[in-house]
């Protein structure tokens, strides 16, 4: 199974960087996205699609999908649940061409 | 005195013909067991798609139907996400070219100019469609219409006239004297008029079963994904050509009757349609069927592999032996009328149900020959 | 006040809520075809419970089998994953 | 994949049940949308008046860590990251995983926790107005500020708790208000319902000054309620608690810059005349725990409506059987109680399970059942003070149910 099984490793502190809307962020390893972006001081994550609003982390565990992101492409994505990685391409938009031929 | 009619049903057949009955100045109460779209009408896609419909009498139909979608926006004075984006059936391989050609020629004939366009003008109108996509049909005048904001509208349309829309209203039988319908029981009150008719599409059989009319209408089950919101993708209807090439062909190859049908609603939203399955009035979704739809949808669409299914649903569709709508006067009992089993035709044709079904009930002369669609050509049939 | 938003996935308002109750709508599905609460992303999780409130305001009472159905999926899924 | 049960939820009711099930033997699987197991025990950090004084931290993180430790050892697989989208007849669970899509399953047990119930007040949606859950995850968890001046919406034990954890972490908590009356708060902005609540739940209260806060307010409850409704102001370890005092508007441009505070009534009514503004980054709005209950209605269990658990709930007898065959239920799902209360549940929903597969004796599912009453009594933290009368709803409501099957079988 490709998953990460469990014991979950415990946090080391070494640095990850990844890029939010064409920002380099600097987060420590086991972090989700959105704990490394509010350590960053970066609190708006995306706008609502229908009153153009700036959201954040609102409920901080993937209830409310408020934090969502585009990741590597892959549209939606909870920036709550969703641990950083080094070079992570971190977008607020959804980019419909990633997946065109 | 104001004719009094009764309404059984508060889909888009019903508050269409509710509305047009208050027009005529007539006094309308609308019985819904539930609320207004609770049914098929609310679990159904978006298109008016007619290109594909069998030249005859729904086609014809249709057509009528199709140009009074156009100004009804303005007539009911409310956005009904109405747009005449065009329609495309999608060609994968020769076989469903040849297939196809034929279809379209019959439409040619018939007097609609559709036309077959080359894959890469297809891409042109929809650029995200697959490269395996090797030519489509192309139709300007398909469309597309919010189906639960149209029944909606049209019953507001009606109230506005007078109209009452009784909803959570059980309609448990009617009252009948002499052969007449003068009204119905519902919610164990008795509610009396003029004339009835019943609109209550797959839930019609078991209705009029109360009062031996036995009607061929039996629920078609279709499922429907729901994607994210996207960025405006797809501007017109969609559908692929294999479903239509695959009825053709012998065999059953496809036990779910899945044929891909794509749009893209006003919030970004994609609908993929779909399925026909005969199960009843078994409404869950089956988890083989949305595979197979959403195989087919990234097969057209390869960017949608990685995009969101947010929900799904499925809707009972009113299937007759005939794929033709019930209209008219039901002839054993005066004064009770019958407007469903419309299948997958039901929000292209409400509109045009609505008038014409008023001009009946009123006395009136359509301008429409109604044989083809009366309950009497199942007379004879063994059901 | 009315202008509150209720759900956050859809951005729909205090004040369209009470329009579809108005309208006729005595359900959390009523009020959801109307007006598209709870139709987004996190499939009315978040506003649900406070559009039963405003039912019970509203109405006095909002049975158990007016609340809405559950369809799957119950979370967004890639359709690759499917 | 195949296995005998799959457990839908890694917190502290699913792990305990994997374990309970893995020592008879049984191949489970555990799921879970986090990244990683132990459910809302991860974010629980606070002194434990059950415990002995010298070591009375109950630290969520190291007995998550703990018990997942054990349930690994026992051969559970548990799958993080992975959602459970669709669960069909007898049993097929889809996930959301590219490699396993679908876990056939003899039985299940749900094992979903809680969710938050949404406080709207205007502004609410503003980037920095969070949810409690969310700020105790970020403080406790993650050990990140979410604020530098943050102010409460909502009085009620969780949030005071999270206040003191917050205040503890060097976070400047500015005070603690009820939200502005509307119907969509319902009790929440009463100061009156506010204050019973909390004496309630403060009988067990797990920190000191949280005792010291019930014992002002133990007695004759409703004459004492309505005495220390006429201060404006009680502080709990430096923290102002605002009973009077609503929140009415949150405010910012582009993210919350402060909060608008009008005085309440003793009966929860707002005075127009006085209006303060209060400049903080982040706003913490507390609404109360519901039973997370989706993947029970996907399975189509019987749903009943009990608001002394918490709302709506899958019916299911003591021994956590819903009228589903092979479903089970345990932790917050079945109403809102403590880690304590969830993890007997897990251990008694396993037995209740082993006993239907004849793995084990009555008896031990009896003893299993009177420790998830001990638990209950030994429970720091009452959220829905009345549970114990809506665990005798239940009870009731089964009754009825099987009264009812009785008939149409």
């Amino acid at each position: 199974m490709k998953r990460k099984e469990i014991p979950y490793k415990d946090l080391k502190s070494d640095k990850v960087s990844f890029i939010f809307n064409d920002i380099t962020v600097t987060g420590v390893r086991g972090q989700p996205i959105a704990v490394a972006l509010m350590s960053n001081g970066i609190y708006t994550i995306r706008h609502c699609e229908v009153t153009g609003e700036p959201r954040g982390i609102y409920c901080g565990i993937g209830h409310c999908y408020e934090c969502r992101a585009t990741v590597n492409g892959i549209p939606s994505k909870r920036t709550c649940l969703t641990l950083i990685e080094e070079g992570m391409i971190v977008s607020s938009d959804t980019d419909i061409s990633y997946g065109a031929e | 005195m104001k004719q009094k009619v009764i309404v059984i049903g508060g889909g888009i057949i019903g508050t269409s013909i509710a509305y047009y009955l208050s027009k005529n100045e007539v006094d309308v109460t609308l019985f819904e067991s539930k609320d207004i779209a609770a049914g098929s009408s609310g679990s159904c896609d978006r298109a008016i798609m007619i290109q594909s419909k069998k030249p005859g009498p729904t086609l014809d139909l249709a057509l009528k139907s199709a140009e009074m979608y156009k100004t009804l926006e303005l007539e009911l004075e409310e956005d009904l996400e109405y747009r005449k984006g065009g329609g495309m059936i999608l060609i994968e391989n020769e076989f469903e070219l040849e297939v196809i050609q034929e279809m379209v020629e019959r439409q040619n004939q018939a007097g609609l100019d559709v036309s077959i366009i080359s894959g890469e003008d297809a891409r042109e109108k929809v650029p995200l469609l697959s490269k395996s996509i090797i030519a489509s049909t192309w139709w300007s005048e398909d469309a597309e219409i919010n189906p639960m904001g149209t029944a909606f509208a049209f019953a507001r349309a009606a109230q506005k006239r007078n109209a009452k829309m009784e909803l959570n209203y059980i309609v448990q039988g009617f009252l009948i004297e002499n052969g007449r319908v003068v009204g119905v029981k519902a919610n164990n009150e008795n509610f009396y008029a003029d004339g009835v008719v019943v609109c209550t599409g797959v839930w019609t059989k078991s209705l009029l079963q109360s009062i031996n009319i036995d009607v061929p209408i039996v629920p078609r089950k279709g499922e429907i994904l729901v994607t994210e919101r996207l960025p405006k993708v797809i501007d017109c209807n969609i559908l692929s050509g294999s479903y239509i090439a695959s009825k053709l062909q012998k065999g059953n190859d496809n036990p779910y009757g899945i044929g891909l049908a794509i749009g893209q609603t006003k919030s970004g939203t994609l609908l993929i349609g779909g399925s026909r399955e005969f199960v009843g009035f078994d409404s869950s979704t089956n988890s083989t069927v949305i595979r197979e739809i959403a195989k087919r949808a990234v097969q057209a669409f390869p960017f949608l592999k990685n995009v969101n299914l947010i929900r799904t649903f499925s809707g009972l569709r009113p299937f007759t032996p005939d794929n033709l709508p019930i209209l008219g006067e039901i002839p054993s009992v005066e004064g009770l009328f019958i407007a469903a089993g419309h299948e997958g035709d039901g929000i292209a044709l409400a509109p045009i149900t609505g008038k014409l079904m008023a001009e009946i009930i009123c006395g009136q002369n359509t301008d429409f020959d109604m044989e083809p669609f009366s309950i009497q050509r199942f007379a004879n049939m063994k059901i | 006040m009315s202008d509150i938003i209720i759900c956050r996935c859809e951005g729909v308002r205090l004040h369209e809520i009470l329009a579809s109750i108005e309208d006729g709508a005595n359900s959390v599905q009523g009020i959801k075809k109307r007006c598209r609460v709870g139709m987004g992303y996190c499939q009315g999780r978040t506003c649900q419970p406070v559009i039963r409130e405003v039912l019970i305001n509203k109405l006095g009472s909002n049975p158990i089998d007016r609340t809405s159905k559950i369809q799957s999926p119950i979370r967004p899924v890639l359709l690759r994953d499917l | 994949m195949d296995v005998d049960v799959l457990i839908v939820g890694a917190g502290p009711a699913g792990i305990v049940s994997s374990i309970e099930l893995a020592k008879r033997g049984l191949k489970v699987v555990v799921i879970d949308e986090y990244y990683k197991p132990g459910g809302r025990l991860l974010g629980q950090l606070y002194e434990d008046p059950n415990l002995p004084k010298e070591n009375n931290l109950w630290d969520g993180k190291v007995i998550a860590s703990k018990l997942t430790e054990e349930a690994v050892a026992l051969g559970v697989t548990i799958l993080c990251e992975t959602t459970a989208w669709k669960i069909e007849e007898q049993f097929i669970v889809y996930i959301t995983d590219t490699t396993v899509k679908e876990i056939h399953t003899k039985a299940i047990i749900l094992a979903t926790g809680a969710i938050e119930k949404a406080l709207p007040v205007k502004g609410w949606t503003k980037v920095g107005a969070i949810s409690v859950g969310a700020a105790q995850t970020f403080t406790n968890l993650h050990n990140v500020k979410v604020g530098s001046n943050v102010v409460f919406v909502g009085i009620d034990p969780l949030s005071i708790s999270v206040a003191l954890e917050m205040k503890h972490a060097g976070i400047n908590v500015l005070g603690m208000f009820l939200p502005a009356p509307s119907m969509l708060v319902s009790e929440k902005s009463n100061p009156k319902i506010t204050l019973e609540t909390l004496a309630l739940a403060s009988n067990l209260a797990p920190n000191k000054l949280f005792r010291i806060f019930g014992k002002f307010v133990k007695g004759k409850i409703s004459n004492l309620v309505l005495s220390m409704l006429k201060f404006n102001l009680i502080k709990i370890n430096g923290i102002p608690i605002y009973l009077r005092k609503a929140v009415t508007e949150i405010n910012g441009k582009r993210k919350v810059e402060s909060v608008t505070i009008k005085k309440l009534s003793v009966k929860g009514q707002i005075n127009r005349d006085q209006e303060k503004t209060l400049y903080v980054n982040t706003v913490c709005l507390s609404g109360g725990l519901l039973p997370l209950v989706d993947s029970s209605q996907l399975v189509n269990c019987e749903m009943v409506d009990i608001p002394k658990l918490g709302g709506i709930v899958p019916l299911h007898n003591q021994f956590l059987k819903t009228t589903i065959d092979g479903v089970y239920v345990a932790g917050n799902i079945t109403g809102i109680e403590g880690a304590k209360v969830a993890m007997a549940q897990g251990k008694l929903a396993a037995l209740s399970l082993l006993y239907d597969l004849q793995l084990v004796e009555q008896d031990e599912v009896i003893e299993a059942f009177e420790s998830v009453e001990v638990a209950r009594i030994e429970s720091p933290l009452q959220f829905y003070p009345e549970i114990k009368i809506g665990r005798q709803i239940m009870k009731d409501k089964w009754e009825e149910f099987q009264g009812v099957r009785g008939v149409v079988n």
